[in-house]
């Protein structure tokens, strides 16, 4: 087809997911994924750590404030943490995190955490493609954009100010009310 | 957006891994891209990085460029970060200097959609050199190897890996669960396709290992507990009384003539229970360590178990000054420490219950494979002659290939032996019966050398080969042929016909499955399991005898079904690969350790979190301290510090900060359109 | 010489801050000789014009204490950030938010009606809310509209120092009074606090086994507290171990644990996630089944983490509250 | 309209010899043999046949076939049947429709179901059955005076009009549209029956029976149209 004149369709949008994988079992499993050829949704980016309990809360705070749909964390099944019990710290961090995250107006299903063993390629394609359809039907969660919509406000008036002090430079009442308030009646 | 120093200098380099990566990521466009981020100098992609003429290139780019960062995308950092570590510290640089982007494993092979596989690549790269960026220059620290070895399982596979590793020098301590090492193969009459005799090729590797100076066999011993890390194993043995004392008994078996059971009672489980033997036995008469055992479960001197003090002891009485027997030998546990750890615990033949359409258990002359290797072994129950349990003798024998193997209610794997040893058994039963022998296969499967022409050699002596799994085997006849007869329906599916087939002898091929406490064994040395239960080797084709946890090999069948020259031939590769780390006499240890900053308040949060104890309390200075030896790396206590004030090398906050920035700023050019599932 | 030019600013905040620079009591003095305060709301008669009238860049500095949560507040921080060569923001609510910054769990719409309409006590049978601009005999008063979101001083304009705490000590204001008159000044963007976590200071360290694992979390105000041991190893939560010390250990001194103002550690990026991370991991249990009654003792897990420093955390606020 | 086999092709040789063997050969009297020509063309192909089948649920194993043959060593008819059951599935994989549908082995099935609990692969091979004689029955390929689809047509015509079957009036229905001659030699087990309070001689439906019809009429949408 050919139509100069129209702009391209903005391309439909798809949730990004960031994933703290394990190094000894979830990250292999991705390897082992790879390896099997198995497909899965592009929208997935691992960051490896060597164990889940080295996923600091912060990590996910930050990826969903940084644009992140959602987080996927992975780590070895329970008792099969190569470092002994790394992912119970994880689990426990995560019920607490999880509960917090609800309260900040964050859905549960934007933070995930599996376990998926060095063998369970399978599982990584099915998580991740189960996880995108679940986000994909959530929508986005956007916080880079919602910081520039509550950051608006200071914005406008910080540019309004810039101007009206562009237009007065000296002595200028940059703030109305006071002025108004202080006229004798 | 993270500020670059202006000396950061990164040479940026994607693989096309020949089509693996460049058929779905273009490469050429990944590097243009990379190439304009603020920081890299240079940008190329290249055939293969992780050859030779690709290291080569990094190291005169290190060179020409003044490079102090390298950042490779390729495969996979578990295949190939030494490799370029190594090319990066060849070039000149610290090889904690190089970062690694996984665009093969983790995109081009999982990815259908070449626009969306090269955004990601893109994204992955940006993330990288980000945070290659902030990346430190770290010491290689270098452990000392303790040079012993440790073999679990004395089959076929733990006896070739101890006497290989024996006699280079090492000292090896075997551990056996059974009274006798010898393992599935000890049991077998002949084997395949050679039909030399399995324990004339066995027995003398056996008392080599009974023998040999360097060798420590403990058998009737369990491992019960593995701690340390590579190099420097601490295991713990749990040695169970066989209430006979291995250094007096000296094997005369005198004590087993005159035990007040005069004949043998109790079913001999080195006969599958189709002989019998006493409670004062020797497993079999080639067993190592020559040494009789007692079984406590029926010896008269014990009931259930615990020591009555009942029994006339007529052993103890024959075995005389000598006073080999003591029944108030207890359970023992040994510490033993040592460099690397073999595990070759083998198999568990499928329990073929689990089928009970081949009626074993309802008609008694249905067998299963491991019983008639001990029926036509000439030292079996009927010294050779085939005699069914009713004292009858065949005159027509199907064996059942495929019984608990690629059937997805019950193990859906191909247990690769059973043809070939299915075969071996019609041809031993041909020979010892005289019998008509069907084979009811679904595929044949002799991919090794000498297996088809064995293959050919049976199809020459007659033996029928008919292609059809078996529905059932039923003693209901249809017609006069059929009474007192087992009956074989299949559908011949050769000749498209359903065919029923009166024998007296059915042979079950059981497959082969992972031990019942596979589970536990793997938790033991920290090692990972397939979906199937068989140890996961660390790399398919790669590192088939490593395991994820450094120091710990696997050979033989713990590993997946195997033959007997798969299994020495990976016995002698986990012996090498053990024998390559402890010659070495230290390891480079990865340096990911956690450690603690000045700021430390002393709150103690760290401390109870570090399943290594690595973590201590300076009682003068008030704050932790991390012992960067017993340290492994995993990070908890780094991501726990409520104050920020533990560090991890390799894993530092800011590094994955910058990491996950990288992947998270606005993507590199319009996406293309992603499909949400592919 | 003429003295500097100092002025005092209070925004969305209680008042305590002022309250410390009284308690600089006969100190104060010392202060004043020195300085020549141009804006001080609480304590001094200045009017917003003699401010205006300043040259930009006239004042020397500007202790500002208070969230910014409405355009008044935000104009003044503007207006006083251009007239002064330094600006400090002052206690934990300029630097972190503070406890008004909890107001970001919710919309603005539904603070104003509740403060209006729906809370017991009110009475305002017409739901009258303030309005912008009224018409009253003719005049028109305007008043400040309030943000959509709480927000820290430096979220807003350049903050040169942070003070922080709630309310900062008098020791520190003094510290700092007297670097900037020095000119002994640390780099900009500073805390003017310890950059170490408060457990440094405390007299209760000692006391804190080496391997606490929670069972339980007990809330202060539903036990006697031992008044020597560490409140972590009695299961109460203390942010002490998340926080910066530099408050005399106040808190843990009459016997309450610390609950956070003087925010976290340089190395840290959110508070709260911090200490939910370190609690956690400590929690003992390995299934879900065992975790979770264990983590029920901290039903508010927002207000107790982030009772300070919401504004300044990674999230801000609920990130799920449509703008009115 | 799917493209079939077109009978053209088949090259039928009825009578006389074959081309290539010489008159009287063996004294074999060619004149009384029926030679056909057993060659698959792959236009005798209704290629996506098979993978349709596989998209139904419950039908979805076969790609999985190993072409072991438990399924006929187990099937008790199987000894009966033109193409044992695992020649169906291998039919059916291979998109031959029409040799699938035309064969009796479908109808043949008595869905005991020991083929899909044998079957190592976990196909559902009564499931396949049914979903055969389902698209026969569309097609309008199966036997029409065979018992069981008739049986099947009967049951729910009688079904929908009364609510109930009348078991009399069925076996009759049944006998007159299949082989009505047979209805003679079991005259007397029908007397027996009628005799026994078995088979009622009035017709017998429920109450409201016109709310079954339209229950059955809500599911009964064609699935296969045809063509």
């Amino acid at each position: 087809m050919n139509a100069p004149a129209q702009p391209p369709a903005a391309p439909p949008w798809t949730p990004r997911i960031v994933a703290f994988f394990c190094n000894w079992c979830t990250y292999t499993a991705a390897d082992l994924a790879g390896v099997s050829r198995l497909k899965y949704a592009p929208n997935v980016r691992v960051i490896r750590l060597m164990c889940s309990g080295r996923v600091d809360p912060q990590f996910i705070l930050e990826a969903l404030r940084r644009g992140a749909d959602g987080v996927l964390i992975g780590g070895c099944h329970p008792g099969d943490c190569h470092y002994v019990e790394g992912n119970y710290k994880m689990l426990r961090r995560f019920g607490l995190l999880q509960r917090m995250l609800a309260d900040l107006g964050i859905p549960p299903a934007r933070v995930r955490l599996e376990w998926i063993s060095a063998a369970e390629g399978e599982r990584v394609k099915a998580v991740i493609n189960d996880m995108t359809r679940q986000l994909q039907a959530l929508g986005p969660l956007d916080l880079p954009g919602k910081f520039a919509d509550w950051d608006a406000e200071i914005a406008d008036l910080a540019a309004t100010l810039q101007t009206e002090s562009a237009k007065e430079p000296e002595a200028t009442h940059t703030w109305e009310p006071p002025k108004v308030l202080v006229q004798p009646q | 957006m993270v500020s670059l120093k202006p000396e950061i200098r990164i040479g940026f380099y994607v693989c096309h891994c020949g089509h693996n990566i460049a058929s779905m990521v273009d490469c050429a466009d990944v590097a243009a891209y990379v190439g304009q981020l603020p920081g890299v100098v240079l940008a190329r992609d290249y055939k293969y990085m992780c050859s030779d003429p690709g290291q080569e290139l990094i190291q005169k780019d290190i060179a020409e460029f003044g490079l102090n960062r390298v950042v490779v995308a390729s495969c996979s950092p578990l295949l190939h970060e030494h490799t370029f570590r190594a090319a990066v510290a060849a070039g000149g640089l610290n090889p904690f200097l190089f970062h690694m982007v996984n665009i093969r494993e983790h995109a081009s092979w999982v990815h259908t959609d070449r626009a969306a596989a090269t955004a990601k690549a893109k994204v992955l790269a940006r993330a990288a050199i980000r945070r290659a960026a902030l990346a430190r220059e770290l010491p290689q620290r270098q452990i000392p190897i303790n040079p012993g070895v440790l073999v679990v399982g004395g089959g076929i596979a733990g006896i070739h890996a101890a006497l290989t590793l024996a006699e280079a020098g090492k000292h090896v301590w075997l551990i056996e669960r059974e009274a006798s090492i010898g393992g599935h193969m000890a049991k077998f009459d002949k084997t395949f396709p050679t039909l030399d005799c399995a324990a004339c090729i066995l027995t003398p590797k056996m008392s080599a290992v009974g023998a040999h100076p360097n060798i420590t066999l403990w058998s009737h011993s369990d491992v019960v507990q593995v701690d340390g890390y590579v190099g420097n194993y601490t295991v713990k043995v749990r040695r169970r009384p066989r209430y006979v004392n291995e250094e007096l008994c000296t094997g005369c078996q005198e004590c087993i003539g005159n035990c007040i059971y005069k004949e043998p009672k109790f079913p001999d489980e080195f006969n599958e229970g189709l002989g019998k033997r006493k409670p004062i036995h020797i497993p079999f008469p080639q067993a190592t360590p020559q040494v009789v055992l007692i079984d406590p479960q029926v010896c008269l001197n014990f009931k259930r178990g615990v020591l009555t003090d009942r029994c006339k002891k007529t052993c103890v009485e024959a075995c005389g000054d000598r006073k080999a027997i003591d029944f108030t030998q207890k359970e023992e546990t040994k510490e033993i420490q040592v460099g690397a750890i073999i595990v070759a615990t083998g198999f568990k033949p499928f329990d073929v219950r689990r089928v009970p359409q081949y009626g074993y258990g309802t008609y008694p002359n249905v067998y299963t494979a491991l019983e008639v290797e001990r029926l036509v072994n000439a030292s079996g129950p009927t010294a050779g002659e085939i005699v069914l349990r009713d004292g009858r003798r065949p005159s027509a024998i199907a064996i059942i290939h495929c019984v608990g193997s690629r059937d997805k209610k019950t193990n859906r794997w191909c247990s690769r032996v059973c043809c070939m040893y299915s075969m071996k058994l019609a041809h031993l039963l041909k020979e010892h019966s005289g019998a008509e022998l069907y084979n009811f296969y679904i595929d044949i499967r002799a991919p090794g050398k000498g297996y088809e022409e064995f293959y050919d050699k049976l199809n020459e002596e007659g033996v029928h080969f008919i292609r059809g799994r078996v529905g059932e085997v039923t003693d209901w006849a249809m017609i006069p042929e059929e009474e007192g007869k087992l009956v074989i329906r299949v559908e011949d599916t050769l000749a498209g016909v359903v065919r029923r087939i009166p024998v007296d002898m059915v042979v079950l091929a059981t497959g082969l499955e992972p031990h019942a406490d596979a589970q536990a064994v793997r938790r033991l040395f920290n090692m990972s399991c397939g979906t199937e239960g068989f140890f996961l080797e660390r790399h398919p084709k790669l590192a088939p005898v490593s395991t994820f946890t450094d120091g710990v090999y696997i050979a033989g069948c713990c590993q997946g079904p195997r033959d007997i020259p798969d299994t020495v031939a990976q016995a002698g590769a986990a012996a090498a690969e053990a024998l390559a780390l402890i010659d070495r006499g230290h390891i480079l240890q990865e340096p990911n350790t956690a450690h603690v900053l000045a700021d430390c308040s002393g709150c103690k949060s760290c401390l109870p979190l570090c399943p290594y104890t690595a973590i201590g309390f300076d009682e003068a200075t008030h704050q932790a301290v991390i012992n960067e030896a017993l340290c492994k790396g995993c990070g908890t206590c780094v991501a726990a510090c409520p104050s920020g004030s533990i560090g991890q090398h390799l894993f530092e906050d800011d590094e994955v900060f910058s990491e996950i920035e990288g992947l998270l700023t606005a993507d590199p050019e319009p996406t293309p359109a992603l499909a949400a599932t592919p | 010489m003429p003295r500097p030019k100092v002025a005092f600013y209070w925004c969305a905040s209680c008042g305590g801050c002022e309250e410390t620079v009284v308690d600089l009591a006969e100190d104060i003095l010392g202060v004043v000789a020195q300085v020549d305060i141009v804006l001080w709301p609480v304590a001094l008669d200045f009017k917003y014009h003699h401010l205006e009238a300043l040259a930009d860049g006239e004042i020397a500095v500007t202790f500002l204490n208070g969230a910014i949560r409405s355009t008044e507040q935000e104009s003044m921080a503007q207006l006083l950030r251009r007239k002064s060569q330094l600006l400090v923001a002052y206690g934990a609510c300029a630097h972190l938010g503070g406890i008004p910054g909890l107001a970001n769990q919710f919309g603005r719409e539904d603070i104003l009606r509740s403060n209006y309409e729906t809370a017991p006590t009110v009475v305002n049978e017409g739901k009258t809310r303030p309005q912008a601009v009224t018409e009253i005999n003719g005049y028109r008063p305007h008043l400040p509209e309030q943000h959509q979101v709480v927000r820290t001083l430096d979220q807003v304009v350049d903050v040169d120092y942070f003070l922080p705490g709630c309310p900062p000590t008098p020791e520190l204001t003094k510290a700092a009074v007297a670097a900037i008159l020095s000119g002994n000044l640390p780099p900009k963007g500073s805390v003017l606090a310890p950059d170490t976590a408060l457990c440094e200071a405390c007299p209760r360290r000692a006391t804190k086994p080496a391997d606490v694992k929670f069972t339980e979390f007990r809330r202060p105000h539903r036990h006697l507290l031992d008044p020597q041991q560490c409140f972590l190893a009695q299961g109460v939560v203390c942010l002490g171990p998340a926080t910066r010390s530099g408050c005399g250990v106040q808190c843990p001194g009459g016997n309450m644990p610390c609950t956070g103002c003087f925010g976290p550690t340089s190395r840290v990026r959110d508070q709260g996630a911090k200490i939910l991370s370190s609690l956690g991991a400590n929690v003992a249990g390995r299934t879900a089944e065992e975790i979770e009654p264990t983590l029920r003792g901290i039903p508010d897990p927002v207000g107790t983490f982030y009772r300070y420093a919401l504004p300044a955390s990674l999230l801000r606020r609920r990130v799920d509250i449509p703008h009115a | 309209m799917p493209a079939t086999a077109t009978p053209a092709e088949r090259v039928e040789l009825k009578s006389g010899p074959p081309p290539a063997a010489p008159a009287g050969s063996g004294g074999r009297n060619w004149s009384t043999r029926r030679i056909e020509r057993t060659i698959k063309y792959e236009s005798d192909r209704n290629v996506g046949f098979g993978r349709d089948v596989m998209r139904v649920p419950g039908c979805e194993q076969l790609e999985n076939c190993i072409q072991c043959g438990t399924c006929s060593g187990v099937c008790p008819l199987s000894i009966y049947m033109d193409h044992s059951p695992r020649q169906v599935m291998a039919l059916t994989r291979a998109d031959f429709r029409d040799e699938v549908l035309r064969s009796h082995t479908i109808w043949l099935c008595a869905s005991c179901y020991a083929c899909t609990v044998e079957c190592p692969q976990q196909i559902r091979i009564t499931d396949i059955m049914y979903e055969l004689k389902q698209r026969a029955i569309d097609a309008g390929i199966y036997p029409r005076r065979f018992p069981i689809p008739v049986l099947a047509h009967e049951f729910t015509h009688m079904v929908r009009k009364h609510g109930r079957i009348t078991e009399l009036v069925l076996v009759i229905r049944l006998f007159l549209k299949t082989d009505w001659f047979a209805a003679l030699g079991n005259w007397r087990l029908g007397l027996d029956l009628t005799r026994t309070g078995r088979f009622s001689l009035l017709t017998e439906r429920i109450r409201r029976h016109g709310d079954i019809a339209r229950m059955l009429d809500a599911v009964d949408q064609p699935k296969h149209p045809s063509p």
